[in-house]
């Protein structure tokens, strides 16, 4: 058994769900792999991890890794697609009315002070042709933007999809409905979470990446199959995840990864020219020095030989 | 006889005092939350609050314990750095004027931000939340322990140098006693910094403790067990606190007021 | 320079200032010279505030001359000498410390052993009248019981050179002419030097080989006067015609520079 | 003039001595940076820290000008409710025992967890960032002061019960001052805690000051910028200590050592 | 219970008991009965450690009995009265004021207007010969220099009732009797009522109309002798026939008492 260390992009949550039943499930233990899973405290904090190699694998934002490689070059490779779309958006209560992007002018929304939602937020403006100085921001942290949604101080806080079923449930207390709008489905159509690697590792055990690859998508696939059972193998470990928010965003995961393009390609591919979109876009929102080329930020050839398609059913 | 009686009771009528103010505080604010209706999510009755946090009974214990080892151990580690620091500091007057910039550098940069990057370098577990703990809290001890050291009687000093008494006997049989009202009014205070040290160490880099759970159920919005952990930690600083004031009552009586309130600050 | 037939103690030409917040100088010494022998009791009186304590703690080299030189065995008093035992004017005793643990205080200090010399210290305070209080913390303790504690504290290690400022300041007369015959005693027994700073005359002249008068600020001396009565000295002495002369010659040196100044 | 000129010389030694500790500390880094070319996401060189940061020197004044306002603000916010708090506590062991519990959990559970509800209750401004640096800041304040107003010399007490003097006499002409090492000495804990309470509440609900840069460089990967920031924040930080020390220095020399070096603690 | 007949201060069976920390019991008064008259001058002797301080402290108000009553005026002590003055056998300053400000203190806690009386500090000062250390602080000062600003601090008020705890102990023999001289034209001329506690027995019995004895601990009266020496005294009186009985009376019941215990 190859012991191998996995750092989250953040606290332990329904969509982390395919990596604790590949190991509840032995899917790591068939490929030859001990798999230790840390939590994550930023995308950052994962990528800094992963380049200075305190974890072998990581789980972070593809804008994150956009950035740190144009920025500082830190050393990291993306290897395989988790998210194929970024969750990054707007979560708003349908009873303020709100339809499209333009009915957020003249309105307040609630936003942190950093984050890839915010970063990407100018835009997702621009791609809209809304003005900013007719938005008013409140900046607060993040754990407080649905007391803010919800206690009517804004109308709109910037929030990544994934989040809704908190909100929903939030939202159904006071009566009201809680909905989500992506910046992927309003012209900003990037990638979200990646597995990445540190280039000298996929040097010396490439052979332990794929392995990892494979395995790890094998569990979302079926993670995505058996819910409950996911569920379950996050909370054996991590009893404190709340089981009805970690559903919500297992479930998320799970619409979102099982579109027609995966379903043909299979889990974790990235397609080249949305990659480079992914980039253009994220180049121009955070003004980065430079563009990465493609190789500079992906190493293909890590995906399983036979791909691993979203849910038998 | 008599005396043992009256003891006994004013103990009781302080505890009761203190019990009373925190029932009286409980109730009302249960009673508010169900007048105004006011939403869970926005500030839990205290009932709401017993009841979640009470189904998260199983694994408490191992969190608890995790800050409470953080909190001692950074509140010991704040010990041990921050009197010699003061020591140095009111010794050499080329140390202070070197080293303190450098205190000021670290006390002044919080911690939540400076965290993640130690974290990078030291790595993460019990001891880098230990340190952590240790940073928020040493500074008041150092500045205290230096004032305190410098307050000395005169008279009491040259006494000491008349019999040409080594700096370092000096400094055990005489300065650092003196001190102690300074040290201790240092400690009751670098306890409660250590407690917020170790959970913003949480916070940043730990996958157990109190603060983790903070950080957890306000992620999944679950106000309610955010607000109940809260509470267990203001009951660790309450009693770490009044550890520390027990401390200096049995270490150092001399100096305390003898016939006021026994549980004094 | 140092060497056997130089006096215990020399003052040559000593002047101490002090320097006060609001910026103005007093000059509390100015001036001295004097040389103290071996085996000597001297008595130092002179008004409130002309430079008593000042001299001592020079003498102690617990603080430095502005101009001027103190010598101490013949050598230029560089640092405090542990030979050298101070009772302050105030008690000074750690509040932390018991009695007895105050006494034991200096031999701590000097890191002698403490434990051959507990016996002495019970002695001690027997000897002074607070047998019993060994236990009491000095918050316990009235003034006058704080000052005798501090008595014996500077008679535990036995110095060679004891400086007294007001050691009896705070006791009535009856302890006080106890514990003067007692000092007379030791100084006796042990060959010790005593400068020994009081405001009564009486008692300057009954314990002193010599007596020093001191003016008003600026504080200079006087007047020098070697008491030739017998010795050893008894409650008595106080009563012959000799001594009443000395104090006569002394109280009114006193007199006339306080009524001076 | 001898004397001035000693003054001035000593004066010039001293800060020399502090400027030369930083400097040598910074080329250190420089050389280390260099040598062992560590990668600038994990240790920025300060040259680059300093290039980088002065990319945005345009907008610097105006986040600066914000945390020194939260900062001073929430000092004095501190001062003026930490002494009166610490004043009850000692005048009224009833008050004690009650408002300790409360002060107590105020002060264990970490502002960085209760910021967002504060801000969320108390709304978001300038305002907030005060209360909370004062929330962080206060405790300190309370505790020394009451240890101060309690070690007063029993017998100067006794004075001024023979005089029958009203409490507030007593307290105003005697206690207070006499407590005043006290004071001052948590002072500069204080100063140096509001510091970092302005932080934490720019951190949670603002859209200016050293805080919000932080966080925003530290988002968008700019390490060299959020360590330039966190620089600055400790130059306030030091700043703001030394002007605390001066203001003892004028205001009561009385306790402080005269002959020492100048620039005490 | 009050009556322009009652004697300005009575003690009735008083007794004070300490507890000190290490769990003992310290009986420094035991039964104490003692009634002062108006506008007459007590003076306490008695040995080191017997009660005087705490006598004071208990007429002052500041420390309640153990058992028995102590009345001012004929009405129980509540409280202590601003009629009453007391001089610490510490000076007690404050170490933040200079002397001037020191003198004025009392004024302050009063709530009096200190203006008018600033000529009358300043009189003082200059009478208790601290002329030109008006703006010094107290650590600046000698032993003796500080226990004269308490004085001064003790008259600036004019308490019809003064309590003056070893006042003169740090002070030379002639400020001592210069002062002492003073004390009495004051009492004179303002009519008060002085308790005094000296270890001086000629101090003792030239100012007081009545000396009071006090035995060791715990603290007795043990003789209440009226002195009934001719007004105004000077330093001459020392030197009378009937001073010198007096003096004898109270030093050999003083002797006794002390050799006693
Ligand atoms: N630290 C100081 N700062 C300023 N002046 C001082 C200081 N110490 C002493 N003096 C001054 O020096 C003079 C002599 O003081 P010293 O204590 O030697 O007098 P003394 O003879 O012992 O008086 P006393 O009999 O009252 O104790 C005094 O006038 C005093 O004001
Ligand atoms: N706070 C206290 N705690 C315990 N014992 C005390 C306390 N204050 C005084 N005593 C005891 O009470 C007794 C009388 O003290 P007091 O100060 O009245 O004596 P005094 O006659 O003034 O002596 P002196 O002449 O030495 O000043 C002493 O034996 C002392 O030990
Ligand atoms: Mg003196
Ligand atoms: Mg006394």
């Amino acid at each position: 058994q190859e012991a191998v260390s996995f750092a989250l992009d953040w606290v332990v949550n329904g969509t982390h769900a395919g990596y604790y039943i590949a190991r509840d499930k032995g899917f790591y233990r068939e490929a030859g792999l001990d798999v230790t899973i840390s939590r994550g405290f930023g995308s950052g904090d994962t990528i800094k991890r992963v380049a200075s190699r305190s974890a072998q694998i990581g789980l972070a934002d593809t804008g994150a890794i956009i950035a740190s490689r144009a920025n500082d070059d830190i050393p990291v490779r993306i290897v395989a697609m988790i998210y194929d779309r970024a969750t990054l958006g707007l979560i708003y209560l349908a009873e303020s009315g709100i339809k499209a992007p333009k009915d957020i002018e003249g309105r307040a929304i609630g936003r942190s002070a950093s984050g890839a939602t915010v970063n990407m937020f100018p835009g997702f403006l621009k791609a809209n042709g809304m003005d900013r100085s007719k938005i008013r921001e409140v900046v607060v942290d993040g754990a407080t933007l649905a007391p803010l949604l919800m206690s009517g101080n804004v109308d709109a806080v910037l929030e990544q999809s994934i989040n809704i079923g908190k909100f929903r449930r939030a939202a159904a207390q006071q009566g009201k409905t809680a909905l989500a709008m992506s910046y992927a489905d309003f012209g900003l159509e990037t990638y979200g979470n990646a597995l990445i690697v540190n280039p000298v590792t996929l040097g010396e055990k490439p052979e332990m990446v794929q392995r990892f690859v494979a395995a790890t998508l094998k569990g979302t696939a079926y993670a995505f199959d058996h819910p409950d059972e996911a569920i379950a193998a996050i909370r054996k470990s991590n009893p404190e995840v709340d089981a009805a928010a970690a559903m919500d965003e297992l479930v998320t995961l799970k619409e979102m990864d099982t579109n027609a393009e995966l379903r043909s390609n299979g889990l974790g591919t990235i397609a080249i020219p949305r990659l480079e979109k992914t980039r253009d876009i994220v180049t121009e929102a955070l003004s980065l020095k430079r563009k990465v080329s493609v190789e500079d930020m992906y190493a293909p050839g890590f995906l399983p030989k036979t791909p691993v398609m979203p849910g038998a059913k | 006889m008599a005396a043992v009686d009256t003891t006994l009771r004013r103990t009781l009528i302080e505890y009761g005092q203190t019990t009373l103010a925190v029932v009286v505080l409980l109730v009302g604010w249960e009673v508010l939350c169900n007048v105004l209706s006011v939403p869970k999510w926005l500030l839990p009755a205290p009932s709401q609050i017993a009841a979640d946090t009470w189904e998260i009974r199983a694994v408490l214990p191992m969190h608890f314990g995790a800050t409470l080892a953080a909190v001692v151990g950074g509140f010991v580690l704040a010990i041990v750095t921050g009197i010699p620091i003061a020591v140095l500091v009111v010794y050499s007057p080329f140390l202070r004027r070197v080293i303190f910039p450098f205190l000021l550098t670290l006390q002044s940069v919080p911690k939540v931000a400076l965290a993640p990057l130690l974290l990078l370098w030291i790595g993460y577990g019990l001891h880098s939340n230990m340190i952590v703990a240790a940073t928020v809290a040493f500074f008041p001890i150092v500045i205290n322990t230096a004032t305190g050291l410098e307050s000395v009687d005169k008279e009491l000093l040259e006494l000491t140098r008349s019999l040409d008494a080594s700096t370092a006997r000096v400094f055990w049989c005489v300065r650092l006693p003196w001190a102690l009202p300074y040290i201790f009014s240092s400690l009751k205070v670098a306890i409660t910094l250590a407690v917020i040290g170790a959970v913003v160490a949480e916070f940043v880099g730990s996958d157990k403790g109190l603060g983790y759970l903070i950080l957890t159920s306000s992620g999944a919005m679950k106000t309610s067990v955010m607000f109940g952990v809260l509470l267990l930690l203001s009951l660790l600083g309450i009693a770490s606190f009044y550890a520390v004031a027990w401390a200096e009552r049995r270490l150092c009586p001399w100096y305390l007021p003898t016939n006021t309130d026994p549980p004094a600050i | 320079m140092a060497s056997a037939a130089a006096p215990l103690v020399s003052l040559e030409g000593v002047t101490r200032r002090f320097v006060t917040r609001s910026g103005t100088d007093v000059t509390a010494l100015q001036e001295v010279s004097l040389a103290i022998e071996r085996d000597q009791f001297v008595t130092v009186v002179g008004p409130s505030g002309c430079g008593k304590t000042t001299l001592l703690k020079l003498v102690g080299g617990i603080m430095p001359p502005t101009l001027g030189t103190v010598r101490l065995n013949g050598e230029v008093l560089a640092r405090p000498s542990r030979k050298v035992g101070m009772v302050f004017q105030r008690p000074v005793l750690l509040p932390w410390r018991s009695v007895f643990e105050n006494v034991l205080f200096p031999l701590e200090m000097l890191g002698w052993r403490t434990a051959p010399r507990k016996d002495e210290a019970r002695r001690l305070i027997e000897l002074v009248g607070l047998g019993g209080f060994e236990n009491a913390l000095p918050s316990e303790l009235s003034g006058g019981m704080q000052q005798r504690v501090s008595i014996c504290r500077a008679l535990i290690y036995e110095p060679e050179l004891l400086l007294m400022d007001e050691p009896f300041g705070a006791l009535d007369a009856m302890t006080r002419e106890d514990l003067s015959f007692e000092l007379l005693r030791i100084w006796n027994e042990k060959r010790k030097t005593v400068m020994f700073v009081t405001h009564s005359i009486t008692e300057a002249v009954l314990l002193a080989d010599r007596v020093i008068v001191m003016t008003a600020r600026p504080g200079r001396v006087v007047m020098d006067v070697p008491i030739t009565l017998p010795r050893p000295r008894t409650p008595d002495t106080e009563f012959t015609a000799e001594f009443k002369d000395f104090a006569k010659t002394i109280k009114s040196a006193v007199y006339a520079e306080a009524r001076g100044c």
